[in-house]
């Protein structure tokens, strides 16, 4: 199927032909649940504005299962879902599929975890574009599990992977995309090159990506699950369209008079939210636009920790992490009551006061 | 010349590079401060693109430690996600992509997946393409960042992640399905490199004050064509360290890394 | 029963054919007067989806005139664009689709494109499909409203805008990959039409109160299948038809008109 | 090429085996600028910020140009581009091809132009899912110009038109779509059926639509067009992005440090638009949320001398409004004078206040 279609990329690099065909030569799976299943989920849905609210801890057992694919959203360090991600971790959960565009410390959060109690937690899969750090360094915890071929991987572009939610996000099976072919990710991923109807020009079709649940942190919500985002959106809109149910959380919760007043502001209607908590710092130590930016402190404190690990095999460090920070915490609050009141007045101060309308 | 670090060089050959009123879609790191340096001397309309959402930005609170950073809207013109900004791409609007990588080929490919002989088992995995795949596709000229080293300047990647002139064939990228015109500039920090026109494989274009072009064959793996041509890579002046230290990078982030 | 106009026993019945809780996707008209019907009365959690952009908005400044005016819009809680709530019908979020047309048949296809004998000279061009093709594919059932009259109850439509059963086969909408369910209702002043589940052809479920069967057939040119359950229309009460005449349309732009 | 796949559609309607085999016969064609031709006019442009304002009269001088292909912003009554059709109709132009989803106004005072100064402006053909007037009824010079042959129509859903426009906006060359598949669209429009590469199921792909000049009226603009649409954004920034060419007014010119306050809102970025127009009640007699309703007795006026003509065939009535409201006017605001004020006055009021931020 793989090679219907095909640009010249083929012995262009060190890429084995033997890795290539083996992937190749698996039929087109989903990972997660197809189009026509997404759909009838999203359709048997009640549509009633009812107030979503609960507590993250039962959010978390209600649509956590083991084997489900899980979408992250955010970008990077860029309202990323950390408090959700902190609970699935108290919680446990097997055979995960993850799938996002670049993550970082959800990511390793997640990897780590696996990693000191793959009873308890662990990942099968990984559909991507870029996992690590940026300025802070690569992802120690992402090389380990690769090296070691504890998870299978599966890679596209920031955009392509952004398209796959967008796909799904519009109810359809595949989208085309101007990147992937020519590159080895042509050869791999479960995308396809198809030559145009149109034009007889080799396209690129990527698949849909409807991940059973959807982790989005958002600037503000009202109680039905309406929400704003201010600052960059990243993915999280067609994330939460795409997945057949979304655990969001917000900075905080404002009134339905407000979404009211200004509805082109809403960039997440309440059909998509399932679970709503607010959480204020629920992106910490990530960035959440109008609020905080940040804390590269604790980040390295934990990349440390995981780096330490990588090269030395050493646990030690990393298992105090998740004890003092993750399971001995009741809720994300408990953890952000840890943090020191200088580092968070720090990013609050930092985020820089760009205004963002909650009124 | 005063003293400059080798990512001194890089940042302000970047920044040599980028013409004015165009727009660059730049990555974290080198590529912004090449761009705010621009911003700041010849090219004061020069408009970046962040891929987390942003378009053309004001960066006015300091150099955005991450492309989805709060510092990487500020003040921006329009500002949606990652869909948005790869679509104005896709569409045309970004004359220049700037990106790096672990490998670099004759042909402009550039590998940031993983070293080693197998992609299910790899000896070293890197994060991945993120956005510089697509950029390299759809970016009308894409600018490549790598330090001058053997391990880096290979005759074949280990894995091709984000696409150049591909074999070198004329039709490669049209059949590869992209749109971008291709690799346009490698900048080093000892010479900056293009593309030869008809074979598509990379050109010495200018060397370091006091480097040869055999010096610089040293580092790279293949034959480096040498441009006819042949130039001095122009070094910062005093005012060019200022921006790039007071005003670029103040905390030295970038440019006090050292190369291996 | 109080006296009502056709148009009134049209926007009762389609009132009464909506589920509390349930999306439904208005267009003008009609549809919009039987959907805020049922949410003053049996369907207070009914939302609203207009195809400019709108979704479950108030309508508390009155009824819109157009699916893309500015009291269509008003207080919703996500107003976007064609695209947006067309994808959310895509994507499962809507329950009903609410239509007219010019031509129905057998299998709830419906025609708003043109009549006559070619596409290319039509004897009376339509204004096309407008959202009505959409609506139809990917609302998860269909709703369709149309006056009972032999022209335009056809075994044959001049043209099929607005796919239904199509031909009747068991699988014509998977494989016109569409994702609806198809047609659930159609909506006269004298009947009300389902659908049988194994032929999919038209199925007459109630009629008005002083009609027969036979009276219904005789405004159709196709065999009607009449249910073994056959009912009476439910009529609008005296409260009803306040709400409907001083609440939904006290201009009496839709309820007023006549039938030819 | 149609025929490759299909639904099962032939001969469900009473449509003429010789009418689809004619259409389907002609080899798919662009009714614009090809992907590549519209990719290649935007990268050969300066990308700067630059102060884009310019009277209407010299913008239409100077990008509507015989044979282009027109995309129509806005949606029936909604935000419809009349100041900028007016001067086109003064300045004339000839072979057009018109695209839109759905228009009432704009595409009857074009199609009016063309009955009663054929040399002067006409209209080759267009592409559309719906022209008509909604409640005030139907389009009467539409009705004319089809029953006659004088223009090519090529019908699509108003979902398949905006897809469309998506498609041209994301820089593809087709977008699938859930609709037209099982209706006589699939076996007349440009659009074709293929087994999705995925599953093998039908997918029906409608191929971009890139028009060559943009048509846009928004709510407000800076001076170098960063636009903010309030109300429905109809499919105004995916037309937008997808033409290789904007003309926008704006109901006001608003500060760049106002756009630059709050980015999120902008909906049209600067890079789309070569030439700005302030232009109050740009929109008028359609509506413009936040500022005014449509003025449904200025619409009858005008669809009333448009019926006449067609019933009757008497070009009196429709004559004088092009003389009065159109010819006879140096600018859109020597129209706007004629207007009764008190009629601006209500649709003013009627327009409800929801609250749009301009500041």
């Amino acid at each position: 199927m793989k090679y219907k279609t095909s640009s010249k990329v083929r012995n262009v690099s060190r890429l084995k032909g033997e890795e290539i065909r083996k992937v190749a030569g698996q039929p087109f799976e989903w990972w997660g649940p197809s189009p026509k299943e997404a759909r009838k989920i999203t359709v048997n849905k009640q549509k009633a504005l009812v107030d979503k609210r609960i507590s993250l801890k039962d959010a978390v057992k209600k649509h956590i299962k083991d084997g489900i694919n899980i979408g992250i959203g955010g970008f990077v360090n860029t309202r990323v879902p950390v408090a959700i991600v902190h609970e699935i971790i108290r919680q446990g959960a097997k055979d995960l599929t993850l799938s996002f565009q670049s993550n970082s410390i959800c990511a390793e959060l997640l990897a780590g975890a696996m990693i000191l109690y793959p009873d308890h937690l662990n990942i099968k899969r990984v559909e991507l574009a870029w996992w690590g750090y940026e300025v802070i360094g690569i992802a120690p915890l992402l090389r380990h599990l690769a090296a070691n071929v504890m998870v299978q991987l599966d890679d596209y572009t920031n955009y392509g992977m952004s398209a796959r939610f967008k796909a799904a996000a519009m109810g359809l099976e595949f989208i085309p995309v101007r990147d992937h072919g020519g590159s080895d990710m042509e050869q791999l991923n479960r995308g396809i090159m198809i030559k145009s109807p149109f034009s007889d020009k080799n396209t690129y079709l990527v698949p849909a990506c409807y991940p059973d649940v959807g982790l989005i942190h958002v600037t503000a919500a009202d109680i039905y699950g309406n929400c704003r985002i201010f600052g960059p959106l990243c993915t999280c809109p067609e994330i939460a369209m795409a997945a057949t149910c979304n655990i969001v959380t917000a900075e905080q919760i404002i009134s339905n008079e407000s979404i009211r007043t200004y509805p082109n502001l809403t960039e997440i209607p309440y059909v998509a939210v399932d679970a709503l908590i607010e959480q204020p710092f629920g992106a910490y130590p990530g960035v959440s636009y109008g609020h905080y930016w940040f804390d590269m402190e604790h980040i390295q404190m934990f990349r440390n920790a995981s780096e330490e690990f990588r090269r030395s095999g050493n646990t030690v460090p990393l298992k105090k992490y998740y004890e003092e920070h993750i399971f001995s915490c009741k809720t994300f609050n408990d953890f952000l009551d840890k943090m020191p009141e200088p580092a968070l007045r720090k990013i609050k101060k930092f985020d820089g006061g760009q205004p963002i309308i909650i009124g | 010349m005063p003293d400059c670090t080798p990512f001194e060089m890089i940042s302000y050959t970047g920044s040599r590079v980028l013409q004015d009123n165009k727009i660059v879609f730049v990555g974290t790191g080198l590529p912004i401060i090449a761009a705010m340096h621009a911003q700041l001397t010849h090219a004061p309309g020069l408009g970046l693109i962040f891929e987390a959402g942003a378009l053309s930005p004001i960066l006015d609170i300091g150099m955005p430690l991450s492309v989805g950073d709060t510092r990487a809207c500020r003040k921006a013109c329009f500002m949606k996600g990652l869909c948005a900004v790869f679509e104005l791409t896709q569409r045309g609007h970004a004359d220049y992509a700037f990106i790096g990588g672990a490998q670099i080929d004759p042909y402009g490919n550039v590998n940031s997946t993983f070293e080693g002989d197998s992609y299910r088992k790899p000896g070293t995995r890197f994060p991945g393409s993120g956005g510089a795949g697509a950029m390299a596709a759809n970016c009308e000229k894409t600018i490549i960042i790598m330090a001058l080293e053997k391990r880096r300047f290979v005759e074949k990647l280990d894995f091709l992640t984000n696409v150049g002139f591909g074999d070198g064939s004329p039709d490669f990228r049209e059949k590869a399905g992209v749109m971008g015109s291709g690799p346009y500039r490698v900048i080093t920090h000892e010479a900056l490199f293009g593309f030869d026109e008809s074979t598509k494989r990379m050109l010495l274009l200018e060397v370091a004050p006091g480097k040869t072009p055999e010096q610089i064959q040293e580092k790279v793996c293949f034959k480096v064509l040498v441009s006819p041509g042949l130039k001095k890579m122009k070094e910062p002046t005093k005012e060019d360290l200022r921006l790039l230290r007071e005003v670029c990078d103040p905390q030295g982030y970038f440019l006090q890394r050292k190369i291996k």
